[in-house]
């Protein structure tokens, strides 16, 4: 399976910003899609221009995300954080920060609103994991 | 024209900018940014009341302005305010406060934008008034037997000249006259219909029109509302300070008596002196021959969005403005906007500040591409083509 | 420093300018036109809620304005208002209406501009509120005792930082702490005061300050509010619109919590774009070796006036802005600023928009000189003399 | 006496704006001064930043003005229009236009407030004069 250090690098070789959305796209398949049925208040992401949801879990240990969105896009943004939490503790992502965002340039090829929401959706996530812990 | 836009030769995304958000905001002729930059470089000073060159120079600059839109538009009365929304709230405190009772009724449309809605709802709730909104009908139009009806006890009619999610053009000939007969004053939204049509105020009949210079190649921060003779004699102060005043005690102040009256504190002086360089340059256009040439465009696209599978939701009759909003039947709005965006198009996605409109449409948002004097025929058709590859892509 | 103001360029009646109307407004640097020149040759785009490139541009652009101020000023809420007038007018709509009642108290000064009297005069008339002016006394300064006692009650304390008319600084460390100690919250009316010291918002204390950015290098249109957050908490919305509101609908409508909640329509892009370049430009400014410099200009500029037989309004304290406000025994004020004109100099005569205060000096108006950064002490020498050369001749 | 032809080609002559404002200076002598005691409300002239002004009277068909100001610029203008109506009937009165202040460069070289109160001056003279017709 890609790590994200492999994702950043991947991103980083990719000029046309079209490219660059079409591997975010494709990234949407890596999250364990949250059923619309669940999708409500407390798993709303705020900020999103779009429905964004997210369920945090802790399972033996590790970080578990569910999510889902009405844009691929945010989607795939999902999947790059669910790849970057994949197989670790709490503990571990509590050191993550949100800026392999920008260094895959993912964050440069969205817009400041999609950028905010990406960032609410990184601290609502780690808010999740810490309440968690 | 093109070359006469500097942000035309930008590249976005490593393409050509190709900008169909002019419903939005529409982009500045050099003479327009010249003018402010002279205007910095040379002139600056605060305005009114002043005895120095420079304040001289401020001060007409500033009143040449005003002078120019009471020509544009024959209008006796012209309040320099900061946009189309400021103006509107204007309306409902200067006015609505001094002139509206508990009980008394104001006319809205489902078509408004939130600017001509939110002002209203929050004038209501503060004097107990009533707000009847006129729904749109499924031909994008307002049902004006409804309209009619609404009349009957109605002090004001507010109304969006062109609607900026339809393009829509409102029979306000005919809405300014059986509201004049219900003796009901009537506000026109014209932030989408000044920057392609000559308007005259006074012949038109209206009370009040708010819009905004940046809608029409002219600056950000800059708008302004018409009134009639009779209207701005019924209108109170709204925001108080410097230069509205005649005379400040710690007992009581008097007013100006012009227009001054309600424009409070140091103006917008650069931003006038760039609104009124764009009024100028906006001379030379043949407006009825753009709206010609940009409503062909908007059919022909309309349909190619058609073709394509995509719902459009406007109709493009002769009085329409080339605003064309479309949504495809999968294809997250959003998502789109990006992938445009990616090959240098930029178009709006969203609910366009008209939820009540969308609401009516029984959706959250469109994807809209709006068109203004600049725009193309080729970058219409590029347009077409690059969407379609896009879809055959992602969708 | 002078080569970066272009306008010093210039010339007045064939004389280099010496612009010496620095509290009506100060002129822009070279990066402060070229930013604003920038924007609209390359980024020019609505705001918010956009996906295309030059919207997300905009947006950032317009988001920085308001991350600098709060930075600068370590403010907790920043509203951009159209200026200093606009955003009392804001305390007095938004925070006003909604926490003051009958028979309530709000303090204000006779030192104040009217942009910090009028929005109380017509509060007052709207709710039945009471108003209570500090006097100023001999010595130019608030007679504290009463204001002291002038607290019991009061809601609300409105006080112009540095006045605009005398330089005067007032003690507001010592304003807020008793206004504080009394339940009173204070807004701080700082637009003299903001060009010429660094401020920390959340150390002073103040609930409300208020400045325009034309004052201090910035551009025309645009000033702030500057907000405490449990003030914050408890202001209503002002101005409806789009950007302010979180949802609409015809049965009503909820609004944004943050600041846009106070930013109805369209915001001053441009605006907030040069206002930032001039902010970070100010950063290279030793702002308290400026303000000594200035200030030592401005006392010997008082004391030659003096000499020449006027009389001088100020006192220039250590804390006081390089403000000279004078009068010619006999010499009509107009006159003497035609005539300096005529040599280049740009001086201000007439109430200044204090009319309460110089009722209280028993003047209708006086003469100011006021010194910005760019000011050189040839500048105020040569004024001197040539001051005296009209006084030989005309008078 | 000087008439208004001579005056605005003295005008013309000056190119300092010092010099002309000496002129304008130089001619509130000619002006019939209003006595202060008599300024009113229906006396005042609108617009202008100081104090100004005026009374007009027919005597044997003649423009007659009084007029005064507490600034000396202000009654330079008064005096200039007194030359202006000097020795004419009130029907030649109103043949008069207020440009010739402008042909003068005197209204170039005052400030615009200080422009339209000379307007305002000349507009209340001329009205005044229109009634008493
Ligand atoms: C002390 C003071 N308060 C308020 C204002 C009003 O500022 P603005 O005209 O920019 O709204 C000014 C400037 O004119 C001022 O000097
Ligand atoms: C129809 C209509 N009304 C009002 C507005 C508000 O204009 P502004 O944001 O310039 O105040 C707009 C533009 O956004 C509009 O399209």
């Amino acid at each position: 399976m890609i790590t994200l250090t492999e994702l950043i690098e991947e991103f980083q070789d990719v000029d046309d910003k079209m490219e660059r959305l079409e591997m975010v796209f494709e990234l949407s398949e890596e999250v364990d899609f949250l059923e619309t049925e669940h999708w409500n208040e407390l798993t709303r992401v705020r900020g999103c221009q779009s429905e964004a949801h997210v369920v945090v879990s802790i399972e033996n240990d590790l970080v578990k995300l569910k999510a889902g969105a009405d844009s691929k896009l945010v989607q795939g943004l999902m999947g790059i954080l669910t790849i970057a939490l994949r197989g670790i503790s709490p503990s571990e992502a509590m050191e993550l920060t949100p800026d392999f965002a920008s260094e895959m340039g993912v964050l440069n090829s969205l817009s400041p609103s999609r950028s905010n929401g990406f960032r609410n959706m990184f601290d609502k996530v780690m808010n999740e994991i810490q309440n968690k812990m | 024209m093109r070359e006469q836009f500097p942000i035309l030769q930008r590249e976005v995304n490593g393409y050509p900018l190709v900008y169909f958000d002019n419903a939005a905001t529409t982009q500045k002729p050099q003479v327009v940014i010249d003018a402010m930059n002279d205007y910095y470089t040379n002139s600056n000073a605060n305005v009114h009341r002043a005895v120095h060159t420079l304040a001289g120079e401020a001060t007409d600059g500033y009143e040449a302005c005003r002078t120019t839109l009471k020509d544009r538009f024959n209008a006796p009365k012209v309040i320099i305010t900061g946009g189309t929304t400021e103006a509107i709230n204007l309306v409902a405190h200067a006015w609505g406060k001094a002139n509206l009772s508990p009980g008394d009724a104001v006319v809205l449309t489902e078509m408004e934008h939130h600017s001509d809605i939110v002002p209203w709802q929050m004038l209501a709730k503060e004097l107990d008034i009533e707000l009847r909104y006129v729904p749109v009908q499924q031909d994008f139009t307002l049902d004006m037997e409804i309209f009619e009806a609404s009349l009957d006890g109605a002090k004001l009619v507010c109304v969006v000249h062109i609607s900026n999610v339809l393009g829509v053009c409102n029979p306000v000939d005919k809405i300014i006259s059986l509201a004049k007969q219900n003796g009901a004053r009537v506000l026109l939204d014209a932030a989408q219909s000044v920057p392609h049509q000559s308007i005259d105020f006074q012949k038109m009949g209206a009370d009040f029109m708010a819009f905004s210079a940046h809608k029409m190649c002219g600056p950000t921060g800059i708008g302004a509302l018409l009134v009639s003779d009779d209207a701005f004699e019924q209108m109170q102060p709204f925001m108080g300070g410097g230069d509205m005043i005649e005379t400040v005690s710690i007992h009581g102040s008097t007013y100006q008596t012009n227009e001054h009256k309600f424009e409070a504190g140091t103006p917008k002086i650069a931003e006038a002196i760039g609104w009124n360089a764009a009024l100028e340059w906006m001379e030379q256009i043949d407006l009825d021959s753009e709206h010609s040439r940009l409503l062909e465009l908007a059919r022909w696209l309309s349909q190619q969005l058609r073709d394509m599978g995509m719902t459009v939701y406007g109709r493009h009759d002769d009085d329409d403005a080339a605003v064309v909003s479309f949504l495809h039947p999968t294809m997250n709005s959003e998502d789109l906007a990006h992938l445009l965006d990616a090959r240098g198009f930029a178009v709006r996605t969203g609910h366009h500040c008209a939820q009540p409109l969308l609401e009516r449409l029984k959706i959250t948002g469109t994807v809209r591409a709006s068109l203004y004097f600049y725009n193309s025929k080729e970058e219409v058709e590029n347009f077409v083509k690059q969407l379609s590859d896009i879809l055959e892509r992602f969708s």
